[in-house]
């Protein structure tokens, strides 16, 4: 009698735990991953191991620097990290990259502020952002994709996005990228970061995850609607110099973006309102960074921009509480 | 009351006038090398894009039309014969981040003398490098004649550096426009009189 | 099917006993009948130890209006009033009552109403008398809620056999075995309320009580819907949502939007109280879970302890490490077997050693589900952080009175936060502080 | 005497400016890019902090209260204008580098701070040695940020190479984050090792 379990309401629980979560984001991931293994090559899976290892050595170092037992190491949050960090770099990013990389990422961004669940910003993304704004040359080096082979050597080969920036630097107008295949960087044969190159294995993570409950529909749709329509109005304005919204859905991290990394839990908002207005504003800042900004990719500052502004946006889009007046009986 | 306030202003005029006293002093004393210390900084860019030649910014100048409605102030450095080499300042305005000032100096058959960065405001690291000798040496001797005044990316003849594609390309396209001008306009740069601009 | 409110969730319903008929259990040699059956004050004893009663004499008296009697379930003799296990965990006093084998029972005639002639207000009082309270688990005292103030006029009764809480199947088994009295209670209480339609709601995983129901003639007026199966279908704000689309305002209760809702058993116990005159003295519960050897529906006195249901259903499989009082969402774990039954035990369930674990909360990672499966809106994951983090002045702010305590948010928080539990904390704290 | 050391060594670490204090952020962020430019922001900030210092103290007594902090400031603004001159005169090329900064000394929360707390309530000596000594760990601090963010972002330490030619400048460092970083870095390393103790 003296053993029963005196826990309150309620007695039962879901079988879906952070772990759950973080390994259906990893299994998503993957596709993408192997895209960029058959396309890269040795190379990428040596980036990819890399990266994970790294990150979940120094989310040990951390947890023992701060006393809080090796439990949190099995909820695969650093796992994930180092697999999203490896697909946002170059697939040629020498080691000592990946190991700044992973001590931002883990140390400087996620357990700085108190490890999974009170980070502000995306430890991946800031890592990635930190890489980039740190040695530009190195991360801008993207080798070009070619089936798989063992070799290291690598030639590499600029973005479309960034081929366009260029074109449109030089010459005002959009230069070969107006006439190249877009089917292509649906599948993958074009340069980009690691993980990035393949929208359609990346759109099949997503669909997965969204099937699966583990992310809403709200961020990923609304981020790259608000990238569509918006890129369209520009196309159909002026498209001598503005890209077709196609174009902008294929190339560059905005599958990677939208899917798995604006749709990060911590970093989120919390409400289905909130996360329309995360996504539309995350779509809107892409699009003036990649249209009208000194770089030629701006998914990754438009998540982090809004991962800022994640507190505010879940202040003021609370439900309205069962048994309150709607807004309009309100005023009536 | 009467009495703390007249005290509160007197104290405060006094300070300011201590205070106005001294700053008039160290300003007259700092007047001659600060101007000194400008006046060197222009000789310091001419030396560097013309070597050899001397000219004194105070008076080798000429101010002429610009290709845009603007005054260009064009230092001129002569010899008995006439002209030797003329120097003067072009704007890249299409670099990372806001203009990129440049100095260069231009010999009368048409080649330059040399260029120099007055002023950018790029990434350093990645723009920052066109500050370096050895690429701003490249365009010694370049004309529009022997030289396709373009980035190696985009089929000309100038080195950019790794990486970087931007910043050179923003400098080299400017010192063409600048050769432009300079061919456009070379009489009037060159000629003796003041010209009726 | 009917539209839903917004939230909830999906647990599995387990009702493994849907297809046990409701059974008697042996008397037990003792009753213990808690003074406090019900919300509202403790009732007031009306008898004294030595006391010869007989089954259904009162032996204790409301206090209050928001208060019920209570009556003796069997005859026998009172052997004192004193402090005994309550469910809730404390010591509550209760009367206790040595059953004489005999089942004497108090003559009911007078106080019955088989041809129903005495009109409504007497039917309310016949209620009270018989010590009604709701059976769903809250045990509101009946006889208030039939009983609207006249400035609010009720056109709607709706009877409640969702029952949404996994393993229970108490108010399926009434509802297929006895739906006669389920409906003539339904007719009375809408007479007393003055509304002029009634709509049963029921859960889609009771097809067969909906089919037993359809099959009875359905006077006009009188509706079945069937809802779907998704956790707290039967809280009342929320089955008064998904059966009307009204909702009831905050701080509100169903009268102020035109609806009664009154538990299918509560119904069944009405009719009995008016047509025969007998008073509430024993209610259906499940017995359940996974330990019970003898899991099933029984028909239990009120104030029989728990350890005489589960010794004479055929005991344990092993030993207990989970015993709830109510469903598995918000049932109160028990410290054992020595509490009785209360009008408002609807279930016991008794689960096994690696069933049960003590989950120690993670940091909360933010993902939502709470916020999206709570069916009042709130923001249960800022709620719990605030009271974790001692931030009790924000907790206004966000609503923090609204909460309905379902557990959904704790249900399905992936962190493994109590976050219902530190929401009562927080609205405990608050209380204190308007003290 | 003993009293004059503990003022000086109070402003070296347990009330250190910049990172005990949180005082004159502004400098330390902005213009800690390279050591030269840490140690002449140093300086000048220490000649204006001593200054001020002793101008103050000396007229403590004679300052009424009411118009302490315009006085203050008027005697802060003029010594800042007298470096400002004086830099530009006899050290135009850091000048030009620290550009705003220098008259930005006059809002250093750190001087006024000193005025107010210490030199207003303090004869004159003990405000010389308050000020040198905050003037000096200020120095010290903007130089240890300094070192970091030269030393990772440029590979360099007073413009010598320190980390050889394989080492890839951290950009970042030199940029305004950086200066965040090493900030918040060494921030939490100063109370790491207060701590400790």
């Amino acid at each position: 009698m003296t053993n029963t379990v005196l826990s309150p309401a309620p007695h039962l629980r879901t079988t879906k735990t952070i772990e759950t979560a973080m390994y259906s984001v990893i299994l998503a991931l993957l596709p993408g991953a192997a895209v960029g293994m058959y396309f890269f090559g040795l190379n990428a899976i040596r980036v990819i191991a890399l990266s994970i290892v790294l990150c979940v050595a120094f989310e040990a170092l951390a947890l023992r620097i701060r006393g809080r037992g090796m439990e949190p190491l099995k909820d695969g949050s650093a796992v994930l990290t180092g697999l999203l960090l490896a697909m946002n770099l170059p697939s040629n990013s020498p080691a000592w990259l990946i190991l700044i990389g992973c001590v931002v990422a883990i140390l400087m961004t996620k357990h700085v502020y108190g490890g999974l669940g009170y980070n502000s910003f995306n430890p991946a993304l800031v890592a990635r952002v930190f890489l980039l704004i740190s040695f530009p040359v190195v991360m801008t080096s993207w080798p070009e994709p070619k089936s798989f082979t063992l070799s290291l050597d690598t030639v590499t080969k600029a973005t479309p996005l960034g081929d366009m920036k260029m074109s449109l630097l030089l010459n005002g107008n959009l230069g070969d990228i107006a006439n190249m295949s877009l089917m292509d960087p649906f599948i993958g044969r074009l340069g980009g970061s690691l993980g990035e190159i393949s929208a359609l294995a990346l759109l099949a993570g997503g669909i997965f995850l969204i099937a699966r409950g583990i992310i809403t529909w709200h961020i990923p749709v609304t981020y790259i609607t608000t990238v569509f329509v918006m890129t369209w109005i520009y196309w159909l304005l002026d498209p001598v110099k503005y890209a077709s919204p196609v174009f902008h859905m294929v190339t560059g991290g905005l599958m990677l973006g939208a899917i798995f990394m604006a749709t990060d839990y911590v970093t989120s908002p919390i409400t289905p309102k909130g996360m329309i207005v995360f996504g539309v504003g995350c779509g809107a800042i892409t699009v003036f960074i990649r249209l009208f900004g000194g770089y030629p990719e701006g998914v990754s500052f438009a998540i982090l921009l809004m991962n800022a502004a994640t507190p505010l946006i879940d202040r003021y889009t609370q439900p309205r509480v069962f048994g309150y007046p709607t807004r309009k009986e309100a005023k009536a | 009351m009467k009495g703390g306030m007249a005290r509160l202003i007197l104290v405060l005029g006094a300070i300011c006038f201590a205070s106005g006293f001294g700053l008039a002093m160290v300003y007259e004393i700092t007047k001659e090398p600060i101007a000194y210390q400008k006046k060197l900084e222009v000789i310091r860019s001419l030396a560097a894009v013309l070597p050899g030649l001397e000219i004194d910014p105070d008076s080798q100048y000429r101010d002429l039309a610009g290709k845009d409605g603007d005054t260009v102030r064009v230092f001129r450095s002569e010899d008995g014969d006439g002209v030797v080499g003329v120097a003067f300042q072009v704007i890249a305005p299409d670099g990372y981040s806001g203009n990129i000032y440049i100095m260069m100096g231009v010999l009368p058959d048409g080649t330059l003398g040399g260029i120099e960065i007055l002023s950018h405001a790029e990434t350093p690291g990645l723009g920052a490098p066109i500050t370096e000798e050895r690429w701003k040496g490249i365009f010694k001797g370049r004309s529009l004649e022997n030289t396709d005044l373009r980035v190696k990316k985009d089929g000309g003849d100038i080195d950019q550096m790794t990486g970087a594609t931007i910043s050179p390309r923003a400098v080299t396209g400017a010192v063409k426009k600048g050769l432009e001008w300079f061919r456009d306009n070379r009489d009037n740069i060159l000629s003796a009189e003041e010209a009726s601009s | 099917m009917k539209g839903k409110f917004t939230g909830g969730v999906h647990p599995n319903d387990s009702k493994d006993t849907r297809e046990s008929p409701i059974q008697n259990l042996p008397l037990p040699d003792e009753l213990k009948i808690s003074l406090l059956q019900h919300i509202g004050a403790p009732a007031t004893p009306a008898v004294s130890p030595g006391d010869r009663v007989l089954k259904y004499q009162a032996i204790a008296e409301p206090s209050g209006y928001v208060s019920s009697s209570l009556h003796a379930p069997v005859s026998g003799t009172v052997k004192a009033v004193e402090p005994s296990p309550h469910p809730s965990g404390r010591l509550i006093p209760a009367i206790i009552i040595e059953p004489d084998g005999r089942d004497e029972e108090l003559d009911l005639s007078s106080s019955a109403d088989p041809d129903l002639k005495k009109g409504p207000e007497a039917w309310k009082k016949m209620v009270g008398d018989a010590g009604v309270v709701g059976m769903g688990g809250a045990a509101f005292p009946t006889h208030v809620k039939l009983n609207p103030p006249g400035d609010k006029p009720i056109d709607l009764l709706v009877a409640n056999g969702v029952e949404c809480e996994p393993f229970l199947t108490a108010d399926h088994r009434l509802m297929l075995e006895e739906p006669e009295s389920l409906m003539g209670g339904l007719h009375l209480a809408m007479e007393m309320v003055g509304a002029k339609r009634a709509v049963i709601g029921i859960e889609a995983n009771k097809p067969d009580a909906v089919e037993k129901i359809r099959s009875m003639d359905l006077p006009a007026g009188f509706e079945v819907e069937v809802l779907p199966v998704m956790y707290p279908q039967g809280a009342e704000k929320q089955l008064i949502y998904a059966l009307t689309g009204r909702e009831v305002p905050t701080g509100g209760l169903p009268m102020d939007v035109g609806v009664v809702v009154q538990n299918v058993g509560t119904l069944a116990a009405i009719f009995e109280a008016v047509t025969k005159g007998r008073p509430l003295v024993e209610r259906v519960m499940t017995l359940g879970g996974t330990m019970p050897k003898g899991p099933g529906n029984y028909r239990v006195a009120i104030g029989t302890l728990l350890s005489h249901i589960v010794e004479n259903t055929g005991g344990l499989e092993g030993p207990a490490a989970k015993i709830i009082n109510g469903g598995p969402m918000m049932g109160q774990a028990l410290a054992g077997f020595d509490s009785t039954m209360t009008k408002g035990t609807s279930g016991l369930l008794v689960f096994g050693p690696g069933e049960s674990r003590v989950l120690k909360p993670r940091p909360c990672v933010r993902c939502g589900t709470c916020v999206r499966s709570c069916p009042v809106s709130l923001m249960p994951h800022t709620l719990g952080s605030l009271v974790e983090w001692d931030q009790f002045d924000l907790l206004e702010e966000f609503h923090v009175g609204d909460c309905i305590e379902c557990g959904c948010c704790t249900y399905i928080c992936p962190a493994d936060r109590n976050l219902v539990q530190w929401i009562r904390q927080g609205k405990a704290e608050l209380i204190t502080r308007s003290k | 005497m003993s009293g004059y050391g503990v003022e000086f060594t109070k402003g070296l670490w347990s009330e250190n400016p910049v990172f005990r204090m949180v005082l004159g952020l502004c400098p330390a962020l902005a213009v800690t890019n390279t050591v030269v430019n840490s140690i002449a922001m140093g300086l000048a900030t220490m000649f204006v902090l001593l200054c001020s210092n002793t101008v103050v103290s000396t007229l403590r007594n004679f300052i009424p209260d009411k118009v302490r902090i315009p006085s203050f400031i008027i005697i802060i603004a003029s010594f800042v204008t007298i470096v400002d001159l004086t830099m530009a005169a006899w050290a135009h090329p850091i000048h030009k580098t620290l550009g705003l900064f220098v008259p930005l000394i006059v809002v250093n929360c750190l001087i006024l701070g000193r005025s107010e707390a210490f030199a207003s309530r303090h004869p004159v000596l003990r405000s010389v040695v308050d000020g040198l000594g905050m003037g000096v760990g200020f120095t010290i601090a903007l130089i240890t940020i300094g070192a970091v963010r030269e030393i990772l972002g440029s590979g360099t330490f007073l413009g010598y190479s320190v980390l050889g030619a394989g080492y890839t400048d951290m950009l970042v460092m030199i940029l305004p984050p950086g200066a965040f970083l090493a900030m918040g870095a060494l921030l939490g390393m100063f109370n790491a090792v207060d701590h400790r103790r």
